[in-house]
């Protein structure tokens, strides 16, 4: 067997469930490592998790200081070389705020914070993190956030559901999100983004099932059979 | 510089007129201050002696009372750190101790409710920081006006908005907590937080400046003009005059409401945990009410020498403030440290880490005298024992108001109309399921974060929180936070023992073993002896009842002066509970979770209505006497559970408390969605509505079992119905669908609030 | 129809998150001299009759600023 | 020291449940005629050297508007 997988876990001033998503990358079998949001290095990890929570506060717009900051453009710049890239809630609205998923997440529909446990259908798994779910498959997963209305401009929708780009979408959409979207993938599959915790669905004694471990799951097979 | 008054002025001009009964001093006071000076107090001393010496932190009419609570504790080998420090900490096993308390943030939650309660979380949060945990959940209790009054959706909005807004940019899963509605909190709403921390027995930090020669370093938010005064009466002209050195330019802007900064909070946290992982402080202490003079004062207090500080070194966000507002302002999101001067740089290598501002302000000093400069100028210079522990101490008259309260008593409802027929007491179960004091907290607790962290193992709509303490561990704790203004209000010795029996049930529903007590005590003017008497039976019930169940006080809050006009609140003790718990996969839901189970009702219920949920929604009624307390009961019914639990014999447990034993199946079956068949013993009003502590349901597949575990223990058990089922069944009576009743539950804060 | 604009800040004494964190992020991104940042909201109101700007001065009072920390001002647009 | 103002609005063709939510509560609170309200955000700048509006040009291009949902207007207050 090969050597154990390598994934990063970034943390930025204002992280919360870091924690948590180095927990769910342990327990898929894979070695989590700290990266910290100064630091411009990857140490040579072999996929990267950007967690949720309130980056820098995030009392301008969720995501938009983290951006900028060294770990993410070098982030960026390797996911155009195919590293794998999950971002989770904050994390998502990050790589949406740094240009490697198209859209916004603004504030939710009704105007409140919502923590539920949340209903999706995997409706892509040709991406580096759902590749181990059957299409169309049903899960649960936790959900909480305050802005997590996923919107675009018409055309990116379109191009995002003709592309098979929306990699999950709400039974019951949560915060009227666009086309019920709670998660995208970019066109390569190596990154993706998604308003639900997975890291918070992987033990039935702290999360409503263990679908997110999947997740978490897929990027390994991906790793170990690379 | 020239008008601050300093204390060579203060020896030149000893007669200067001092604003003291402005500043919410009497006159005894006044002299006392000078006597302890040995001449008139600066204009900066008489603050801090004012702030310090106020009724929020000297807690001068309620120390003869709450001495009961450490003076006589119950035994309890549980307890690291007893009263008197920021938090109690007990120990929990496995080398982990936890560390809790409770807060009152009422008043300023009425000027600016999501600010009020924001920064409400944010303090009780230092609180436990302080002791050197990580803080791991937060829980709160909440009381507003009648659910349809005018203002209470503003009020329910912001404070809900506030509390989950600060907690869930914390990263603090919110595991649990109340919200009551009462036309007595009309203009005075309650708003009670709790945190729980986490620490090593040898992480333990102590709010002391020990060693001369240690620096004193403040960390955290800029100093601006927030609350100053916030603790006393200080926002008089007569003060802004003092403030402004009578020199300065008319009176300047204070801000009437403290903005929470949950951002600053959150990585000040994490700076610290790793402060304190690095070994770099000797003692530490947050800043909270009175700010830099009770932090400064507290830990010279309880060293073992002086203290000097630089004020004008205070990183302030306006730089025209006065000593006098420096050493008041009641700024968020800031802590003392002590620091060898060998580690100072490595504590400001940390800070610049996480972006926390850090500077030294001062140092330890040998000698027993807390001295302030400014600008090289000395503005203060006193003992510190004088500010910090020798307060005024009041024996305020108590008088019971014999007309009001037998007026009161005699007052029962057993000539209220009851339901008879088989569809009223169908409709009065669907109207009690539907009421704001019954109904469904969903609205509330969505807007709270209860996953984050990973540990969560129970919260929201369970009994009690249950948080794992450790990945590596099953080893958790329970936690329940419960009062009944209206049982206190009829009976204030009993209300408090039945806020404290009915959290304990709590915790012990979910199968842990309860350990220790928090309490918030929220009452009216101390000034009322009518009030006083109330707060003195309180905590005399309370102190009485800790003894018997063995549950420590460990620490709490008391908030006074919680009126509109002449008009008290319902006198409101908030309990919280601390349970353990060896192996949290062990613990018991609230809600049915197989079919074909035995429901059993554990304990026995009495005729009582009075005080009821029942009385109270049906009919507005208040008044008779509470269910009876009944102590030995509840540590039986609490032995049974945990024992049951631990030997997988019930797969869930549900107390019984507002709405007897209807509320308890209606939420069982909706919690599990499970129904449930039921047959009811004599008549079936009481058997429903009945508040009789003391009780649980449970269900199981071994009735046998635990009936004979029932037996040995003297809990009365009775076989009441089976599991399964999509609808609540009452046997001979009425049947009602898990989906009407869900609706009934779930569409009444919604509607309400939005 | 008119279109009023309500701008509404918190006011100079009270502490504004939002404002101090986009300074401390400023300078890494390489912005120098930035000294101050207030963060405050603007509305965009289209009324129809009435007199605009007096309906939306009472909106402003009512439900659009928070006397408590935040000040207003009212002008018609253009 | 100068001052710069720079507001930042939801782009016409996206959502704004804020101003949405304001537009639906103002009827019931007296207020009739409000066909619309947009909520957006207001920054006011102090800029120390330099070109002050093109720094805070450059601001809110990079920080503190989005592109993919909002458009901004940068001026010298006063
Ligand atoms: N109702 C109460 N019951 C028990 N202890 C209390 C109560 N109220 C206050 N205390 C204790 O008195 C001390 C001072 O309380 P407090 O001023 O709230 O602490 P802090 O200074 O940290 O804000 C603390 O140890 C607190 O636990
Ligand atoms: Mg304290």
């Amino acid at each position: 067997m090969a050597t154990t997988p390598r994934i990063g876990v970034v943390t930025f001033p204002g992280s919360l469930d870091d924690r948590d998503a180095a927990r769910a990358v342990r327990a898929a079998g894979a070695e989590a490592v700290p990266l910290w949001h100064g630091d411009a290095e990857l140490r040579g990890v072999d996929a990267v998790v950007l967690p949720g929570g309130f980056s820098y506060g995030d009392y301008l717009r969720a995501g938009a200081i983290a951006r900028f900051s060294p770990v993410v453009n070098e982030i960026v710049s390797a996911a155009s070389r195919g590293l794998p890239v999950l971002g989770i809630c904050n994390g998502f609205q990050v790589l949406c705020e740094s240009g490697l998923l198209p859209g916004a997440l603004i504030r939710n529909a009704g105007l409140h914070f919502v923590c539920r446990d949340q209903r999706l259908r995997v409706e892509s798994v040709t991406t580096r993190w759902t590749s181990d779910y059957d299409e169309g498959a049903e899960i649960v997963i936790p959900v909480k956030h305050g802005e997590g209305r996923y919107v675009a401009d018409q055309a990116t929708v379109d191009a995002l559901e003709a592309d098979g780009r929306v990699a999950v979408r709400y039974l019951d959409n949560p915060n009227g999100a666009t086309n019920d979207i709670a998660g995208i993938r970019n066109e390569s599959g190596n990154v993706v983004g998604l308003m639900p915790h997975p890291e918070h669905a992987i033990d039935p004694l702290t999360g409503p099932s263990t679908d997110g471990l999947t997740m978490f799951g897929s990027v390994l097979g991906a790793l170990v059979s690379a | 510089m020239t008008d601050i008054d300093t204390v060579s002025l203060a020896a030149q001009d000893p007669d200067k007129n001092q604003p003291y009964l402005e500043l919410g001093l009497k006159d005894d006071e006044y002299e006392r201050i000078r006597e302890i000076l040995g001449r008139r107090p600066t204009d900066t001393e008489l603050a801090m002696y004012s702030v310090m010496w106020s009724e929020h932190c000297s807690y001068k009419s309620s120390k003869v009372h709450l001495r009961q609570f450490g003076e006589d504790p119950p035994a309890s080998d549980a307890m690291l750190v007893g009263m008197g420090e920021n938090a109690g900490v007990v120990d929990v096993g496995d080398g982990l101790a936890v560390t809790f308390k409770v807060e009152s943030h009422n008043h300023p939650s009425y000027v600016e409710p999501y600010q009020g309660a924001a920064t409400g979380v944010g303090g009780i949060v230092r609180d436990i920081l302080t002791m050197g945990a990580r803080p791991i959940a937060v829980m709160d209790s909440l009381r507003f006006g009648d659910a349809a009054a005018p203002d209470t959706k503003r009020l329910v909005s912001g404070v809900v908005a506030g509390i989950g807004g600060y907690g869930n940019c914390l990263g603090l899963p919110n595991i649990g907590g109340e919200v009551g509605f009462d036309p007595s909190y009309a203009g005075n709403p309650l708003v009670n937080a709790l945190c729980v921390g986490v620490l090593r027995h040898e992480d333990l930090q102590l709010a002391q400046a020990k060693g001369a020669g240690n620096q004193v370093v403040l960390l955290g938010a800029l100093t601006g003009r927030d609350g100053i005064g916030g603790v006393s009466v200080l926002a008089s002209a007569t003060f802004d005059d003092a403030v402004d050195g009578g020199g300065a330019a008319g009176p300047s802007k204070r801000p009437s409401v403290q903005v929470g900064d949950p951002f600053t909070e959150k990585i000040l946290i994490e700076c610290c945990l790793e402060i304190f992982q690095a070994g770099l402080v000797t003692g530490i202490q947050d800043l909270g009410g009175a700010g830099l003079s009770c932090a400064t004062s507290e830990t010279a207090s309880h060293g073992d020498g002086g203290m000097r500080v630089a004020l004008d070194k205070v990183p302030l966000r306006e730089a025209s403030m006065s000593p006098l507002e420096v050493l008041t302002s009641e700024s968020q999101e800031r802590m003392l440290a002590i620091v060898e001067p060998s580690n100072v740089d490595a504590v400001l290598a940390l800070c610049q880490k996480w972006g926390v501002v850090a500077t030294v302000i001062g140092e330890v000093t040998e000698g027993d005298r807390l001295v302030v400069t400014w600008h090289g100028e000395t503005v203060v210079d006193a003992p510190p024992g004088s500010l910090a522990d020798d307060g005024p101490v009041y024996q305020r008259p108590v008088a019971r108001p014999d007309d009001e309260m037998d007026a009161l008593n005699a007052a029962t409802g057993a000539r209220l109309a009851r339901p008879v027929t088989s569809n009223q007491l169908r409709d009065a179960v669907l109207v009690m399921t539907a009421s704001p004091e019954l109904c469904s907290r969903r609205w509330v607790t969505e807007q709270y974060d209860r996953y984050v962290l990973g540990g969560t193992v129970l919260a929201m709509p369970h009994d009690a929180g249950v948080v794992r303490l450790a990945d590596d561990s099953t080893r958790g704790i329970a936690l329940a936070l419960d009062g009944n203004g209206r049982f206190a209000k009829l009976d204030p010795y009993a209300g408090a023992q039945l806020a404290l029996a009915e959290a304990y049930r709590n915790v012990a529903c979910t199968g842990a073993r309860p350990l220790a007590v928090t309490d918030c005590l929220n009452f009216g003017s101390p000034e009322d002896p009518a009030v006083m008497w109330q707060f003195a039976e309180a905590t005399r019930g309370l102190a009485a009842a800790c003894r018997e169940l063995g549950t420590p006080v460990t620490g709490g809050n008391v908030s006074f002066y919680n009126q509109t006009g002449a008009t008290a609140i319902n006198p409101t003790p908030v309990i919280g509970v601390l349970g353990v718990m060896d192996n949290v996969a062990r613990r018991l839901p609230s809600g049915f979770t197989a079919a074909d189970q035995a429901i059993v009702l554990l304990g026995a219920t009495d005729e009582e209505l009075d005080g009821s949920a029942w009385s109270w929604v049906t009919h507005r009624h208040l008044g008779g006497r509470p269910p009876t307390v009944r102590l030995s009961s509840e540590r039986a019914l609490a032995w049974v559970i945990g024992s049951a639990g631990d030997g997988q014999a019930i797969t869930m447990a549900h107390d019984l408390s507002e709405g007897g034993l209807a509320i308890a199946l209606v939420e069982a079956c909706l919690i599990g969605g499970i129904g449930a068949t039921v047959t009811l013993d004599g008549d079936p009003f009481v058997a429903l509505f009945s508040e009789s502590t003391a009780r649980a349901i449970v269900a199981t597949d071994d009735a046998e079992m635990l009936f004979e575990l029932a037996g040995v223990n003297d809990v009365p058990a009775q076989l009441i119905g089976t599991t399964g089922g999509d609808a609540l069944s009452v046997a001979g009576q009425f049947e009602i669908t898990l989906s009407e009743l869900r609706d009934a539950s779930e569409s009444t804060l919604p509607s309400l609030f939005g | 129809m008119a279109r009023v604009i309500v701008d509404v800040m918190p006011k100079p004494e009270i502490l504004d998150p939002q404002g101090q964190a986009i300074v401390r992020a400023l300078p890494g991104l390489g912005f120098e001299g930035v000294t101050s940042v207030r963060q405050g909201k603007r509305f965009e109101i289209e009324i129809d009759g009435g007199d605009p700007a007096a309906i939306a001065r009472q909106a402003a009072e009512a439900l659009l600023a928070n006397p408590a920390i935040e000040d207003f001002t009212v002008h018609l647009d253009g």
